[in-house]
């Protein structure tokens, strides 16, 4: 199949073929790699490009696969059918942005307020979970639309907390 | 020896200790709340009774509940770990009303170096050394600026009720005083219901070392070394060893027996830790006393070869401690990583979720001590600590060199994330290496996202690690094409309109 | 140092070695044969090499594409682990030839000890005791019944080029000469191509004790202590401990004295092994020499604290040996269990098949070398070992509570069988525990089936522990009934014509 | 659901129902006992029986299911549909028996042959598997019918080697 990835904003297009049972070759930009992939146990991979060995765990989450290496790479998310998105957190971010509970936990402190100006990486929400307080910042400057929670509030992982815009 | 004991706890303490209780033939029970019916500790145990809710108000800190199950268990002891009721003298002093043995120090001891402000007092009279400060509590912010003059800036304001680097502030410039008064006084009277603040001199290039110290009930008291702890964010250690790469033989022998000294004048019984900081000149003062085993006492039992928590059993029970200072050597080296469910790469921010698969090293010198497992779900209710790498090595490169490995061995998939990432920089990082380092360390060294490749050019996809990353994900994701059993068809049969796109986290290792 | 090991071997010792590559800092090349392709050596390995189909003497054994994949990898040196190519000086010389470093002794000092005559001839000229026995092989019936005669009956008959327990014959009685002299030649003919023979007086009670010794090239000689292989059955050690607990200090002295003499008979470089006999008044006499690292060298790492693998790369590197005699200390206690693929309850009859699950036990004191992981398949082509389950304690009887705490928490599940209640009955058998045990103890002392509830009464579904698993077992076959969420629904919905039938292979503990 | 449970020859009758989600009742002997039954990870179950705590390992190969625990039971093995079939070298069996391959292996020697009366025990064939050479025994005494493999031959699981009658 041919598919299209886009690395930290460039877009590539790769041709991935099956070779017999456990090959596999990729081609793109001009240069073709074949593989032997082996599927070892469940959500465990063994893949031997040339002679080189690589041993993944790989995780299912709705849309994304987490590839967890034992080697160099640490975590690899592939996100199926939509461009990469940034975490809440991380990134330049432009434009009107919501602002999500990266965990599940209880609203201790509100510090941003409808209206106010924010730089990034400014505190806007803490969220205490596993006993720690966790700082929410603000992904980029701009000025505090929303504010959709209040200290004591129990939020979910996903939860909207506030809007910079 | 008792033939029952609760384990007031849950996570890698409460599985800790029920292998310290299998060993000496002991049945274990564990408590549960109702996330944890699941919990790696209550398929361990022997017996497992559940004590409440979710929230650890509602269950783990319920002592009445607690002691209930206790004695609806059979229970003849009771051992709390760390944390939660662990140095709660009330505690303690209700499972020793309720007919039972506390596995642990007296809630007296307790009391007396609960209150830090009276720790300070009474270990200045045992001859301890403890940092400059105000001699007691202060009571306004006039007060503190007067003290601050005499011990000279910058100083550390202090809650006397405090602990675990909660309720302190430091203040460098006189300006400070009074908005660092009101925090500590707000946030010491949230956490501990106790206001009273006390001032301290900041000491410079601070190094974390603690020395863990035993008695038994006969006042047999000996130290088994000491642990260098300065590995630390925001206060919470993230890696400890032993022996300290800073503390010289003359100093190891000095600290010890000034912290027998300190254990002694509280007529200590049992395991606890006396912590110290220790300046660039190796001068080293008192900072408090943990009254209970710690989170990285592992480290201390592979150089001197004793299991410390079945010592506190034995104590418990009334035995004499099984060693004697002179049977106490440090042989070796022993690193301790902590496995926090937590992302080192956006601040240490709290990340629970799934573990859906789990694989963790093994082999020469690692040893494992693991409150989770593949398939479980970590909850957001309690601590982030999912487990403990441990490893030993004939000396400190090597004990390095192994953990590198073992990390290397170690893939935790799920929607949680852990700070596996933080551990690897670690091992790598030549301040480290060489043993130069305090407690700022990882505030002044730790970037993570700086030259890792999500943001340098190295993105290249003929890497063959993130070509077989790729494949084994286009493999996994059955979005192959093609034709199976030819290696002819060059031509994709059915193209595929399958994105994907890639985030990489990984840091230079 | 070297930048890249080829490991001439699979399984669990392959995985061992490339632990020590990484801690080293160095490359390991994996060989796979085509049944190897999942195989957890492969998986752990940077880089993997196809050598051919699955019987070892079309792949592992191949001596020329061992070579020729080494030379393909572009590694400098070949470690062979044990068994397989591991003392052959026909593979230790073409490595060398090929301009590689083979990782072990010379192929001169292999040649030597290999033949058991020569070997014994040697090692009495060096004053190392050996058994009482005919001085050459020999030739004729008569020529045994003579020296049987000097001897005095019992007496063993041997094949010269033998080893592992094959091509040996007990004689207690004249009249069993012949025949005895008829098999050990068709054996060992078969299997060694070498007819060849010779006769040992048999020592009553033996105890099977070794001494590991190390040498590096400038001639240092050392040795590790001992280690007790005494249980056995079939000649196969199952399960090994160090230090010996019929071993005394002076014994030991001795011992290890004559093992670096034996050792320095033939310029031994690298880690090796003298196997004793001990007969019940503490004689010793020199058996074999292994020219290898053997399976059991994780209970001499866990008490004397050095990594015997990297000193085998390090010695073999040239570089000097990383330990002096008086640095090698011998603290506590380690225990192996090696964990077979063959049914303990049915003679040890292997038992290959797929691991669905498999939980390792983990905590202090315990190091799991495993060659196998959970979904895995283990293979008929080869040796039945799976994992080793070591484990170190202060003193032996802490060992062993803690052997059987580990094992209480192993579990393999699928198709396989595992010899894992043999040691779970082991490590609570008295005779054990008192360390009173010679190689003969398990065709004595084991009766797996007699007590068990296989064959007893006690097979009451009210044992709570049979009731959980039989819970388990509807549950997991969603052959429960009844309502959900209703606990008042005494009558079952659906009456099913399930039938389950139990066997229960369970032992006493 | 009634199932009929046999352990070792003696079958029983027992009424297993479901309480709520984690719930379980057995009835067996008008004796009530009830449990709480966890599937925690793939194939793995928790089971609290009062307040006693076990953890199994539950494997599915075709009709039987294997429990393996980490507490007092070692191995215990369901059969659904049918009595439990005794393995081929174990227990006292009569009439004609079959004699299978317990493990895929080479034939290294058969020590009996057709008409030849065999003791309980006595060794019949030697497969050599894993580099150990098994004897295959006679489950029973009797007379050898049937010889159906011969030294040299590959054999897998479940082959059939001699027929004793």
């Amino acid at each position: 199949m041919r598919c299209f990835v886009s690395l930290d904003g460039t877009e590539r297009e790769l041709l991935v073929e099956r070779l017999g049972n456990r090959g596999l070759r990729l081609t793109f930009d001009g240069q073709s790699f074949e593989a032997s992939v082996l599927n070892v146990a469940a959500g465990e991979y063994s893949v031997l490009v040339g002679n080189q060995s690589f041993d993944f765990l790989i995780v299912r989450a709705g849309s994304e696969l987490t590839v967890s290496s034992r080697g160099r790479l640490n975590r690899l998310a592939f996100f199926t059918g939509r461009p990469a998105a940034a975490s809440p957190t991380a990134g330049h971010a432009s434009g009107r942005v919501e602002v999500r509970a990266m965990m599940p936990g209880r609203v201790v402190e509100v510090t941003a307020s409808v209206g106010q100006h924010v730089e990034r990486g400014q505190g806007v929400v803490v969220i205490e979970a596993m006993k720690m307080e966790n700082e929410v910042k603000a992904p980029k400057a701009g000025t505090i639309a929303k504010v959709e929670v209040t200290a004591g509030q129990t939020v979910e992982k996903g939860d909207l907390l506030v809007v910079v815009e | 020896m008792f033939k029952r004991i609760l384990i007031a706890n849950r996570g890698e303490i409460a599985v800790r200790v029920i292998r310290a209780c299998r060993e000496l033939g002991i049945e274990a029970v564990a408590v549960f709340s109702e996330a944890d019916r699941g919990a790696l500790h209550v398929r361990e145990a022997d017996l497992a009774i559940p004590i409440g809710p979710a929230p650890a108000a509602e269950s783990y800190l319920r002592i009445e509940r607690v002691i209930e199950a206790a004695k609806q268990a059979g229970a003849e002891a009771v051992h709390p770990g760390y944390g939660f009721l662990a140095e709660n003298a009330t505690f303690a002093r209700a499972v020793t009303d309720a007919g039972l043995v506390f596995i642990g120090p007296s809630a007296n001891a307790m009391e007396k170096m609960g209150d830090k402000v009276e720790a300070r007092k009474l270990m200045q009279a045992a001859g301890v050394p403890v940092t400059p400060g105000s001699p007691d509590t202060l009571e306004t912010p006039e007060q503190v600026r007067e003290y601050a003059r005499k011990l000279g800036l910058p100083v550390l304001l202090k809650a006397a009720g405090g602990g675990g680097g909660k309720g302190m502030r430091l203040i460098e410039r006189e300006e400070e005083i009074a908005d660092a008064v009101r925090r500590v006084v707000s946030e010491a009277t949230a956490s501990f219901g106790d206001g009273r603040f006390y001032l301290e001199k900041f000491v410079r290039r601070p190094r974390h070392i603690e020395v863990q110290i035993f008695a038994d009930s006969d006042g047999r008291t000996v130290h088994l070394g000491e642990r260098e702890c300065s590995i630390q964010r925001r206060h919470q250690k993230l890696v400890e060893e032993s022996p300290s790469p800073f503390v010289t033989e003359r100093m190891r022998e000095r600290m010890g027996e000034i912290a027998v000294r300190a254990a002694r004048a509280v007529n200590y019984v049992g395991a606890g830790t006396i912590e110290f900081l220790a300046d660039a000149d190796r001068n080293f003062y008192f900072m408090e006393m943990n009254t209970r085993i710690q989170v990285e006492h592992p480290v201390t039992e592979m150089v001197t070869g004793f299991d410390l928590v079945k010592a506190q059993i034995e104590v418990a029970a009334g035995r004499p401690l099984p060693f004697t200072q002179e049977q106490i050597v440090q042989r070796g080296w022993a690193i301790e990583c902590r496995v926090y469910a937590e992302d080192p790469l956006h601040d240490f921010v709290a990340a629970p979720g799934r573990v859906t698969l789990l694989r963790a090293p093994e082999g020469p010198g690692v040893r494992h001590d693991c409150g989770i497992y593949g398939g479980g779900e970590i909850s957001s209710f309690y601590d982030a600590l999912l487990s403990k790498l441990i490893v030993w090595g004939k000396d400190r490169p090597e004990a390095i060199a192994r953990m590198r490995r073992a990390l290397g061995e170690f893939s935790v998939a799920g929607t949680l994330a852990t700070n596996l990432s933080f551990h690897r920089w670690l091992m790598d990082n030549q301040r480290f290496i060489e043993g130069d380092f305090d407690t700022h360390f990882l505030q002044q060294e730790y970037r993570p996202l700086d030259g890792s490749p999500a943001s340098s050019a190295d993105h290249s996809l003929d890497d063959p690690a993130r070509l077989a990353a790729m494949l084994a994900a286009a493999w996994s994701a059955q979005y192959v094409s093609g034709a199976v059993g030819s290696a002819d068809a060059t031509t994709p049969r059915k193209p595929s309109a399958w994105k994907m796109a890639g985030r990489i986290e990984a840091l230079k290792s």
